[in-house]
């Protein structure tokens, strides 16, 4: 089944304007930072919230336009995790899960079953029977998970689903909505700040800023070419804006970048934080780009340390936890990137 | 779960809470210390007493179920609907509670006695005259209670978290089932207050009952008029009479309160 | 202080009238005639303000055994004025001013098609009367019994006003009530006088108190009342006198 | 927010719905209609009409503060402390409702008369008697509506979110800021019906006040106890009077709920 | 300041019993899965649950102990984010923030200048009018930080504050946070489910599960050497216990794991998954660990692709993009895994 939309709507001084096509067991995952709209479009997709105009159309079907057509909520047949639950105080996680099916029509005792069914697979087989004021946080969200997909919806509307699960229960909670996704038949819209969440589980990415798409494309394709800062970090990747000539690239923030390749006009240089090399003093050797930078934050990744760097370029750097505690940086300390020319990637914007 | 430092009330609220208290209930006190209780057996056995307090407690009951049926969906149109027109509404039906009931007993006789707007017409076609029976009493304490179920009820509605419903339209349930199922529920501390606001008010109604149902022993007298005409030749009889109507509210909300409210949710 | 002015000294004028004011508690079936007739004291006596409080006899007689601040009681029964002679807040006897007897009222045009006491015993009629306990009740009790009737009414009211104001709105075929609320319900109500009402005639006693913050402006009232103007204004409110 | 669908209310609570507005308004319309209007502008000039209204407006409205003061911390303490006893207490509170007004009236003669438990204390020793004041028909009218308020609050109480005061608690807020910075704006749609039934029923208070303060011209003569004296002589115009009151009272409550709703939370 | 605490709280069937001290100016993060018992933790050191037993003391002054002393919530200087913000609804964003300055006596136009400044500090500097209702997610959470830190309490208790940041607010906001605990003296304690977090704020980290210590020490120990397979997941690590004898590893979920130095006794073999080679046919070569498995799933990871997969011996491997789409696997394909006997870290139990 198909969700199609349109929508244009103001929301507290932000005109969210989205356009996204979802297709039969598409999962499109919505990625973008704080207060882009994600929200907005999710509550505009389920008929909780009248855009001011578009459309919104499943399957064939004008579920709102700006005619007139307006089906309420109760009669899309939704599946939607809320970012902050919104599990029923009054009824036990069993009966949350069980509400959808109940109220359209299944009897009790299937529907308890099914719900409990859905509450082992989400791990909480043996908390059915508490209230969701008696669950930890991520309890809840799991019992609001399985709550949203039990029913077999056309539609799955999932707001950071995943955002409260430890790593374990995260691991498997997402391989069990995985598996679930891969033989879903509808169309499902994830909105995630994890990269991971995205490229696990939705085969399309479409980026909102300031309530505007900056991109949109295969999880794979957004991550080789961000488009916008944000993505690029959201990869893991700097991004630098500017404009080529040769083989530099003169940065918008100022400063330039020796780059492999001839290029003009506007173009993104992409830095991998592995290629990123930290050194004390001025290296003298091949690399083309050396910038004098500060480093603003240290953090353990894994077995490297993320730097992030500011100054004329801002960088972040990948280096080994070894190499890290060999060069004794602290925050605030002065350092000396370098950047093979061969490493920056470019392309056009 | 315990919630700790709970003993400690602080003063400002301590101080006019105890103060209420003694307002409201020292009355009482002084109704207690002063009534003949030597007479109190043999006024307990009287028929006509037990009469009149069966036909209160069920005339009572009947206008809060009445009531609650009528009044919980009103009050609903009034606190979620985007009809034009609400807030004109939502003061008509207040207003019942500021007539003098014996006033709104005739606005019953308006619409509701052999010459009324609807009387009149069920009058003529199946000979049956609403006045002066049972079924008058309980709408007479109907009109005068369900004003205070329709507000408390509303204000219980406005205050709760209206997302709950929105979670609920996106599985599926109609604003019917939502209302059911997730609504009720959710502001049942609410309806439990004005029922027992009802109820307590359709138990203490006096001047629309008679006025619309008359006092006819057994038929339409309540203890309320019991006791007012107590009042008329034996004040303390009188002052018996209401305790002996106190002492089966308390009661009743002691069983019923408790029972109720703790299936109440406490989120 | 209290109420209305009731302490303010009640002194005597050269001309030895009461001036201040007398506060006089009357049982509210005697509102109108009361109310005209302090006006016209006060027109008599230029310093004096006569102030009421009319409610049912028994609350008054109630409020009076708190120390309400009266100078004058009349009540609508001879029971009531006994409670609060009884306890002692009388000064001097209760003396009759008014009686009055029962009528039956029908609504305009009589649909019931009543004639008399005895279509009180019809049980397809919708008839009112009052209570036992209240005096109009005590009353119809006694005339009931006089003619040898058993009446069969469908409420007992808990005063004549209220089973008047059913008559007025015709639901009901007819009530027994007094011969001055006939009287007073104007064209909505017609009277029907029956012989056996001279039976039991319910007596209005009136009597200054003894705790009169204005005891020459209570005895002013209760002279007023009890004057030949007085009395003829309650029998023009459908009063007997005397 | 716009909240979809709103038009659309379910036939099982419109129907409901209907039939209670028209339960509680066909009445009115019946006195309007049946009203002598012709006798309005003659009866409110009448100086009596207008004391007596302002007298009702002012005493009602103090009952209704005095309710607010004494009554939303007793709410509280019935809803949030752990006091033992609470279920007892909060029924007592209850049952003053049930009592009948004029034995209510009594009733606090037996504590605030001139020879009841603190009232003649206070007549030794300040020569102040209460009865038959002003005073006193507030304090009749805030001993019938105050148990309105008290039980109405408690419910807004108990259905709201009480993790919010654990975390004003976390900010440092005594019980005593929270209450005034966040359980009193929380539950402020309940504190606003909750006033609304206690003004409405002072405001229609007639057997308590008229026992307690009696019915004297300018000083206790509410409408309500004008009504009654009308109902006596003319009681086509004790209708008019209570129309008068309705329209004030309907005025009053368009002007002031929407005003005070509007400043409520919504989530 | 210090926070010094033991205690022991029944909660829904599980017993929460953990000790903790955090010293002056330090910051303890707790980690563990979900219904681990974190959040009771938290609001037991905030005075909002009463243990069963233990103690509770924070520089010295007894809040709670078992004998009857309990210090109510307002009265132990606390910030505290809670796992669903709870953010006054009636109050605007500015209000919220100033609430606790206001209440403990600061006059109103200095504790709103004090709020402004901290929102703008988490990026909601011109969102300080809004109502919580017209926040995002993540918005609402940050004005929840704003609130919990600005009065420079005396405990700090963090409950997931960052988990609705988007990638880069998440950067500057734990930066933020970083530079305020870094000056902050109080004690802090901070549950996340996020092992950067843990590692870019805490001096310490405590993990806990079904309720008890299971691990403590400093982020970087416990990376290393993780006791609980939570732990090594979390870390990215695998974790395999067992009993050692000679070169060899008997597992306790059985078959061996040879490696290259002697152990003896009860130890754990940890595996980085970095370390996993995959083949689509046994491979003939010189690691000793071979095993036949089957790809449970795969989620992109950077530069890398992560694959879980299930068998004898249940393992974690990061391949680069490159080699996991020539080797062409799908979940539920069968692999060999190899892993160098040099690259088995071995600790003991
Ligand atoms: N009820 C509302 N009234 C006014 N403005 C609102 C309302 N709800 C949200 N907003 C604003 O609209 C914008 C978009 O909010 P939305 O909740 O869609 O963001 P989001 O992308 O979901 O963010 P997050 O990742 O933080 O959840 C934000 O700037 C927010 O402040
Ligand atoms: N009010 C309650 N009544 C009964 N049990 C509860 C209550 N609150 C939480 N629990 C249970 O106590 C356990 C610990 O809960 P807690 O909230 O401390 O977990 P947590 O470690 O914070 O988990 P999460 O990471 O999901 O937030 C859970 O199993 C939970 O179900
Ligand atoms: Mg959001
Ligand atoms: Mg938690």
């Amino acid at each position: 089944m198909t969700l199609d939309a349109r929508l244009t709507v103001q929301r507290g001084g932000l005109t969210v304007a989205v356009e996204l096509a979802v297709a039969d067991g598409e999962v499109l995952a919505v990625l973008g930072p704080n207060g882009a709209g994600k929200s907005t479009v999710l509550r505009v997709l389920a008929g909780l919230l009248r855009p001011d105009a578009g459309r919104v159309v499943v399957d064939g079907d004008q579920l709102w336009d700006a005619a007139g057509v307006h089906v309420p909520a109760h009669r899309r047949s939704l599946g939607m995790v809320f970012q902050d639950h919104l599990l029923f105080p009054h009824l036990s996680a069993t009966e949350n899960v069980a509400f959808g099916l109940r109220a359209r029509g299944m009897p009790r005792a299937r529907a308890r079953a099914a719900a409990a069914g859905w509450l082992d697979r989400v791990g909480l087989g043996d908390l059915g029977e508490r209230r969701p004021g008696q669950l930890s946080g991520g309890q809840a969200q799991r019992a609001a998970l399985a709550r949203a997909l039990v029913g077999d919806p056309r539609v799955l509307l999932l707001d950071e689903p995943l955002s409260s699960l430890d790593a374990r229960t995260r691991l498997t909670v997402r391989a069990e909505l995985h598996r679930h996704l891969a033989e879903y038949r509808g169309s499902a819209v994830l909105v995630t700040h994890d990269p991971v969440d995205a490229m696990a589980l939705a085969g399309r990415v479409l980026v909102v800023e300031d309530g505007r798409i900056v991109q949109a494309g295969t999880p794979a394709e957004v991550a080789r070419r961000p488009r916008t800062d944000y993505v690029a970090r959201l990869v893991g990747l700097v991004l630098l804006p500017g404009t080529g000539s040769g083989t530099s690239v003169a940065l918008e923030g100022g400063g330039t970048v020796a780059v492999a390749e001839e290029v003009t006009g506007p173009v993104f240089a992409v830095i991998r934080p592995e290629s990123v090399a930290l050194y004390l003093e001025r290296p003298a050797g091949s690399p083309r780009n050396v910038w004098p930078l500060r480093l603003v934050s240290a953090t353990p990744h894994g077995s490297v340390v993320r730097c992030d760097l500011a100054g004329e370029v801002p960088l972040t750097a990948d280096v080994t936890a070894t190499s890290f505690a060999e060069l004794g940086l602290a925050p605030g300390a002065a350092v000396w990137a370098s950047v093979k020319a061969s490493e920056v990637a470019v392309h056009t914007r | 779960m315990r919630r700790p430092g709970d003993g400690g009330v602080p003063a400002p609220l301590l101080v006019p809470a105890v103060l209420a208290v003694a307002f409201l209930v020292l009355p009482l006190v002084g109704l207690v210390v002063r009534a003949p209780w030597s007479d109190l057996g043999s006024r307990l056995v009287e028929p006509a007493v037990g009469q009149a307090l069966r036909l209160s407690l069920v005339a009572a009951t009947l206008a809060t179920l009445l009531s609650l049926v009528l009044g919980v969906p009103l009050a609903w149109v009034l606190a979620r609907s985007r009809m034009p027109g609400r807030s004109v509404l939502r003061a008509l039906v207040t207003v019942p509670l500021v007539l003098p009931p014996v006033v709104g007993g005739v606005a019953l006789f308006l619409v509701l006695g052999r010459q009324g707007i609807v009387g009149s017409w069920l009058y003529e076609t199946t000979g049956y005259a609403l006045p002066f029976t049972t079924a008058a009493v309980v709408v007479a304490e109907t009109f005068v209670a369900m004003p205070f179920l329709v507000i408390s009820v509303e204000g219980a509605l406005r205050a709760a978290d209206a997302r709950f419903e929105d979670a609920a339209a996106t599985l599926g349930a109609d604003r019917w089932t939502t209302f059911r199922r997730v609504t009720l529920p959710l502001v049942a501390p609410g309806i439990a207050a004005g029922a027992v606001l009802s109820w307590a008010r359709a138990l203490g109604e006096f001047g629309a009952t008679i006025t619309f149902a008359g006092n006819f022993p057994g038929t339409t007298q309540t203890m309320p008029l019991a006791v007012y005409l107590a009042l008329q030749s034996d004040p303390e009889a009188a002052i018996v009479l209401s305790l002996v109507l106190l002492a089966v509210s308390l009661a009743t909300l002691l069983l019923l309160r408790d029972r109720w409210l703790g299936r109440a949710v406490t989120t | 202080g209290t109420a209305g002015g009731t302490t303010a000294p009640s002194t005597a004028t050269a001309d030895g009238g009461p001036t201040g004011t007398v506060t006089v508690f009357a049982a509210a079936s005697l509102t109108d005639v009361f109310t005209d007739l302090g006006a016209a004291l006060e027109d008599q006596q230029p310093g004096l303000r006569v102030q009421f409080s009319f409610a049912g006899s028994s609350a008054l007689a109630a409020q009076l055994a708190q120390g309400a601040p009266a100078d004058v009681f009349a009540s609508a029964d001879q029971a009531q004025m006994a409670v609060v002679t009884g306890a002692g807040l009388t000064e001097g006897e209760p003396a009759v001013f008014a009686r009055n007897e029962l009528e039956i009222a029908v609504p305009a045009g009589n649909p019931g098609g009543v004639t008399g006491l005895a279509d009180f015993a019809d049980p397809d009629l919708t008839l009112a009367v009052c209570a036992p306990s209240v005096p109009c009740g005590a009353a119809a009790g006694a005339v009931f019994a006089a003619a040898g009737i058993t009446a069969r009414p469908d409420t007992e009211e808990e005063d004549v006003r209220a089973a008047l104001t059913k008559v007025q709105l015709g639901e009901v075929d007819a009530a027994l009530v007094y011969a001055t609320d006939v009287r007073a319900a104007g064209d909505a109500v017609e009277g029907i006088p029956f012989p056996e009402s001279a039976r039991k005639l319910n007596e209005y006693p009136i009597c200054t108190l003894a705790a009169a913050p204005n005891p020459a402006g209570a005895q002013a009232f209760v002279d007023l009342v009890r004057s030949a103007a007085g009395q003829r204004a309650l029998a023009d409110a459908g009063f007997r006198t005397p």
